[in-house]
């Protein structure tokens, strides 16, 4: 009983995707009467985050958990805490060939192009020739990873159609709505998280495009879901973060008690989230998916 | 006693030389470079119009108060961590604490404002630069905003503020919009365009004018008319020009420095109502490296950045040019990262421009 | 002209002012009387400006009395001397370069104009006031929205100077005013002095030039390293008394053979 | 003059008050404090030292050129975006272009050192602050990097460097370690802990000693020198004390700003360098927020914002702070995001604490 | 003592020098010689700073010629005069608070010792020197480290000056030495000039009081508004003559009156 895991992440402090992931932890930990520290780099910079996973081996846990934002900054701490002896499992981004050559037990998740990609394939199938991808985060290196996973899935090349949005709302908002009303024939939007998402919802209700256009995102929260249910947005991609924080307590914490651990990786994603099957996710939207 | 050796100057190029001209051009040059390039994308429709007004007027907020302070001799760093932590405290109190949503704004700004104070205080009474003492304070406050959401929400995005905020009376006075009647008027008489289809079918392609902007222009008069008019603006510009004369000569000059920190966070709590109430949500990543733009806008208007001179008027036309650059690029469908090359370049050209005008003001060499 | 006989506007002391470790004033009494010029003589350091700005609520005195018109009094800041009827002209002029002759000229007391229940700064009555003034002072001004930073060393001496006077100060203080005037404007501040004392208004003027002086004190009192050495009247002394009062007389013997008395 | 008014002030302490006092005793506290809380959590063991000094080391590179230069009056915000750009070139000249690395890493300096020459250039001669200069230029150089990557990859994050530079000469240099002989020695010899299964077992926990950390100490050592021991380092003083009084003693002011420019410039060049050969990757965000870091190491050191006063050795002490408090917070699981906090609050203490030590010095008042 | 026979060291001829719309000097001669005391003399923008500056390297002349020792000669920078031996104490003195009173001593021209291929600045050498001549200067150093900050403005004057002395300067120029002093600074000041001049150095001596330039000078030369009154030898011109001169003359001649003479 007791043991310590660390589950180190690539998100600055503030992305709130990440909430789900760290309330997930916290309800693994209490179930399992373990405790479980999440740490990141404040400023999502990955150079950062390998010194954490350093530290995170040099503190000596009974496992980590890590993410693969990127393989090549990662395989050596990654690697280096295997070889002390911790279990590993990896999370969330990279790919299950990428966990296995760092000799981690397992990978939870799903990798970023491959879900652009899926998103692509499906906004394609439902009509879409051209469209915008809202970037609110340009600078990391994966929300690019999506766009271009959507533009192959769609089958453009991704060219000028994402828009580099930064955080602000009202900024979000009018840069959606001056991308629109200069691209008229624009028929699809993808938007890579809530902080891209909620502005954007907001941009198409005013210029009365609510609805009229195909509209797909990653992940949840409490405005999605709302514009799910209304039709504003087609579908949204759902990796199931809880799973990511979940599952890798529990399988961390039944190896350090019994030795006992699935052979195979787990995909926790891609799910769609449409009107369908919206009912059951709005509630815990945002805190638990 | 130069007088006979000085060349004359025309009376003409007096009455031009003044500290908002350089912003004045530089506007005049956007615009009309935008008209051209960007002249048939909407951008000059209504509705485009409206776009880069309200981000224009956003920026206009936190400029005003940024170019108060910087006249009177300081800046703070802290106004974007502070528009990230009014929001979060507003949605705390009201969606988590369900508190009356006045009642959340009014404490937000009362907080924000004492912060402001603090801030002020301790510029004043340590002696230390501001850029330090706000550099602080940008790192506390933002982690403080981040800890606090997660404390009480487990999230860092609160959303439900709108739901919170119906019906109240305060709420409207900072996310509603004014004009609507004439707009709709307007729009039933064909005078401004209608949606087609869709849902808001038949209704004016611009709802009314955003409170947002009544805000920005409120605070732009105010600014300006208190920098021109007041003994107390005459006091703003000797504390930044020179804080000991001004001193000997009684103007109470820590006073003035302290209420110009608290107006700065009034203005960064403007701004963070505005946008809560408008978007419904606050997060904890709200308002990432608005202090550097808020200075930006203020320079580019010609304010001096070591203090005592400077113009509300020309921040403010600093703000549009800020607001229509960034739109525009995406009107002319500009690849968008290049945003940020555009940016530093007017920045650079219109300090050289304004340090060429407040020289030939000044005769300072 | 000289009015020594009158009640002293102003009365200082005992004045102790120590900085942390540093005594700069041990003890210093001093008064002023309407309409006569006081100088405050004495070697740099001596702690002439510290003095003035104890008088003048810049420093409050670690301790001693200040009576202002026989009453004692305690300023907590410049603005309640300068209210009180203390306007001082500082050694480090207080003339803010960016900003216009008008402007500095009301600094701190600007005139308002009520519109409704707001009050604005009357600008028109500030520009028409300053450009009289400064005509007066015999500076004709292109426009009073002129920044001072484009006047000269000695229009800006007479900027902060008529400004003091404008306000209906009871007593003037100028530090060092002449220090780094040309002839011509020197003796343009001293008949200035003079105009002013005729006024009634008592002068504190602080010079490290015996001719100064000498030209238009009444009294004189010489500060060295923090106490007075005395203070003499008008006529009771000799320049070359004076002269050694304020060197503190011995070393100076020697240097004067070599350069034929001439400093 | 004042000799017999004055107390004296005692050898000893005399001999305590200089510019680094602050950091030294900062960093007492700060290794106090976390023995005591986290003592037992493997940061004080081999790997955990080994963790926090490459962290400071990192910050002590660019920490040096930023007090250089703020010595010399000067200050620079493109630091971090000059890291992110700095480290895009190098993948893009190697990775995308297959320029030798060697190649790709000594253009990649000289176009860094060139930009460091243009921010100074325009400094000196438009006469503007070079907080509005250097501004531009975070914001140019970062839309740069994003535009450049994109462009030439359609990512912003580009990898596949360390395959590149397997074999060459000058990657070894910035991303390899030292004395792992001795290293591998003591692990054989059980008096290190080395790894105990996985694909390193039998091989020490630390592998030897980075050469970030060896670059951290040449360039600690050649700045010191530099700064207190040569005719050049008089020079940066007077520069910074007052850039006037040292031009008309002759002392070649703008060349010395510049090059300190270019030396900054040069600094974030070494950090870029070595973290893309020691990851392998290059990314459009790195070096986000660097320059804040920076000048907060430099002014937790003691040097003074304005110019003209400072000391290597502080900034260096002041790096190490900033590493132990980072990681040490994380040692001592403490919640992360009151990390901003923390930091904000050690940011203020140290430059009161400074300010005081200074005025004992200078006796300014 | 005074050595105007000998061939001039320095000879500015005709200099104009114009700042954008503002023409300073307009063509102004003059000429310096080994062992005298050249007195620059004028009012408040004469053009005095600019003139000492133009021969200092810091301005280059819009017109006109330097030649130093005979040979025409351009200085691109105040480092070029320097070198060519004439050394600058300028009106805004030029000395850094936070630096050491050796550091600032040295400054521009720091002691260097080789290592192998390294040249170090050699702290004991500037140490050992500045306390040596500040001591000769008769100013003891509590220690060579101390910073200028906390010395006085006399003392400041001291340190530029025997900085310039001690580089084995040709010409040494002052500009307004004496504004800010005390008496005894004065004296001692005004001695020192003497003594360099002695050792055969040029001074060029700029002040606005009459009698310090009649203390020390053997030749007098009167600008007004860019250019020269005309060039007078001592004993040739008399104290008041050499003050209407300074002032223009005409307006004075009232003022004096009311005041006594005592100017
Ligand atoms: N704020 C202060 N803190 C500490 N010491 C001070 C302060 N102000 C003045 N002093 C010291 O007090 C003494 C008197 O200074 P003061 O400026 O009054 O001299 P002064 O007579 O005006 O000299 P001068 O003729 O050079 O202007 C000096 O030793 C000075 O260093
Ligand atoms: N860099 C400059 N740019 C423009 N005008 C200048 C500059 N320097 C000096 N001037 C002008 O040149 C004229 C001469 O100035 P200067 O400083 O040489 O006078 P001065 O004789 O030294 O006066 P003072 O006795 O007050 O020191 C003044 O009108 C001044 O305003
Ligand atoms: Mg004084
Ligand atoms: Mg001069």
């Amino acid at each position: 009983d007791g043991e310590r895991f660390v589950f180190v992440s690539h998100a600055p402090d503030s992305d709130s995707w990440w909430n789900v992931i760290k309330n997930s932890l916290e309800v693994a930990g209490k179930q399992m009467g373990v405790t479980v520290e999440y740490r990141n780099p404040p400023t999502g910079d990955l150079a950062d985050m390998a010194r954490i996973v350093e530290q995170a081996a040099a503190s000596n846990p009974n496992g980590i958990i890590v993410t693969i934002a990127d393989y090549n900054v990662l395989s050596g701490p990654i690697s280096a805490a295997v070889g002390q002896g911790i279990p590993v499992i990896t999370v969330n981004s990279g790919t299950i060939g990428q966990s296995k050559k760092l000799g981690a037990l397992l990978h939870v998740g799903q990798p970023e192009y491959d879900a652009g990609k899926a998103a692509g394939e499906r906004a394609k199938a439902e009509g879409v020739t051209k469209f915008a991808c809202v970037n609110h985060y340009i600078t990391n290196p994966a929300s690019v990873e999506r766009c271009q996973g959507y533009a192959d899935g769609v089958g453009v090349p991704l060219g000028n159609q994402m828009i580099d949005s930064g955080m602000d709302p009202a900024e979000v908002k009018n840069k959606v709505a001056a991308y629109l009303t200069a691209n008229p024939d624009t028929n699809g939007i993808i938007t890579l998280g809530p902080n891209a998402a909620d502005p954007t919802i907001s941009a198409l209700n005013d210029m009365g495009k609510a609805g009229q256009i195909h509209f797909a995102t990653f992940d949840l929260d409490g405005e999605i879901s709302k514009a799910i249910k209304d039709g504003t947005i087609d579908f949204a991609i759902d990796q199931q973060p809880f799973l990511q924080g979940y599952l890798p307590v529990v399988f961390l914490t039944n190896y350090a008690r019994y030795g006992v651990i699935p052979p195979n990786s787990v995909n926790s994603g891609p799910g769609f989230i449409t009107k369908a099957n919206i009912e059951q996710v709005e509630a815990q939207a945002g805190t638990y998916r | 006693m130069t007088d006979e050796r000085l060349q004359q100057v025309s009376k003409f190029r007096r009455a031009l030389i003044r500290p908002e001209l350089g912003a004045t051009a530089g506007a005049i040059l956007v615009f009309g470079f935008f008209l051209v390039i960007a002249g048939n994308s909407g951008m000059f429709a209504l509705q485009g119009i409206e776009n880069w007004t309200v981000v224009s007027a956003q920026f206009a907020v936190i400029a005003v108060g940024a170019c108060l302070l910087m006249i009177a001799g300081e800046f703070d760093l802290s106004v974007g961590s502070m528009i990230g932590f009014a929001g979060t405290i507003i949605a705390i109190l009201s969606v988590q604490l369900g508190w009356p949503v006045w009642l959340a704004i009014i404490s937000s700004f009362a907080i924000c404002i004492a912060i402001g104070a603090l801030n002020g205080f301790l510029v004043i009474r340590t002696g230390l630069p501001s850029f330090i003492v706000t550099l602080a304070s940008l790192y506390i406050l933002r982690g403080l905003t981040i800890w606090l959401s997660i404390r009480t929400t487990r999230q860092t995005i609160i959303g439900g503020v709108k739901e919170a905020a119906a019906g109240d009376w305060l709420a409207p006075v900072f996310g509603g919009k004014i004009l609507t009647g004439l707009f709709t008027w307007m729009g039933q008489h064909g005078w401004i365009a209608t949606f087609a289809q869709g849902p808001k079918a038949g209704q004016p392609v611009v709802a009314g004018v955003s409170m947002l902007v009544v805000w920005a222009l409120a605070l732009i008069v105010f600014g300006h008319v208190l920098l021109t008019r007041t003994k107390f603006g005459n006091w703003i510009f000797a504390a930044g020009g020179d804080a000991q004369a001004a001193r000997y000569v009684g103007v109470p000059v820590n006073r003035v420095k302290v209420l110009m920190f608290m107006f700065t966070a009034f203005c960064a709590c403007v701004f963070a109502t505005c946008q809560v109430m408008e978007f419904g949500s606050a997060a904890a990543d709200r308002g990432l490296l608005k202090e550097f733009e808020a200075i930006i806008c203020v320079v580019i208007g010609g304010a001096l950045l070591t203090g005592g001179y400077g113009s509300v008027i020309g921040a403010a036309l600093g703000a549009l040019i800020f607001g229509v650059v960034q739109q525009g690029l995406f009107f002319s469908g500009a690849e968008s990262s290049l945003f940020r090359v555009f940016l530093g370049t007017i920045l650079i050209l219109a300090v050289i421009l304004n340090t060429y005008i407040r020289r030939m003001i000044t005769g300072e060499r | 002209m000289s009015a020594s006989d009158n009640a002293p506007i102003i009365e200082m002391v005992d004045i102790r002012k120590q900085f942390g470790p540093v005594i700069a004033l041990n003890g210093v009494s001093f008064d002023v009387r309407p309409g006569e010029c006081h100088c405050l003589l004495g070697d740099n350091g001596a702690g002439k400006s510290t003095f003035i700005k104890t008088m003048a609520g810049v420093h409050k005195p670690t301790s001693g009395e200040i009576r202002f018109l026989g009453q004692p009094m305690s300023f907590a800041s410049p603005r309640d001397s300068m209210e009180a009827g203390i306007a001082t002209v500082y050694q480090d002029l207080a003339m803010i370069p960016l900003m216009s002759v008008a402007r500095n000229f009301w600094m701190g007391r600007e005139p308002q104009r009520r519109v409704g229940p707001l009050r604005f700064m009357d600008m028109k009555q500030a520009n028409e006031v300053t450009m009289a003034e400064m005509r007066r002072m015999g500076i004709n001004l292109r426009e009073p929205g002129q920044a001072v930073g484009t006047l000269s060393g000695g229009e800006r001496q007479t900027v902060a100077i008529a400004r003091a006077v404008y306000f209906g100060a009871k007593v003037l203080i100028l530090d060092e005013p002449t220090s780094a005037l040309g002839v011509r404007q020197t003796a343009n501040v001293l008949a200035t002095i003079d105009k002013v004392r005729k006024n009634g208004i008592g002068v504190v003027f602080i010079t490290h030039n015996v001719r100064h002086a000498l030209a238009v004190g009444d009294r004189f009192t010489v500060l060295n390293r923090g106490r007075t050495l005395g203070t003499a009247v008008r006529g009771q002394i000799t320049p070359e008394e004076l002269q050694d009062l304020m060197a503190g007389g011995q070393e100076l013997a020697a240097l004067e053979g070599s350069l034929g008395g001439t400093v």
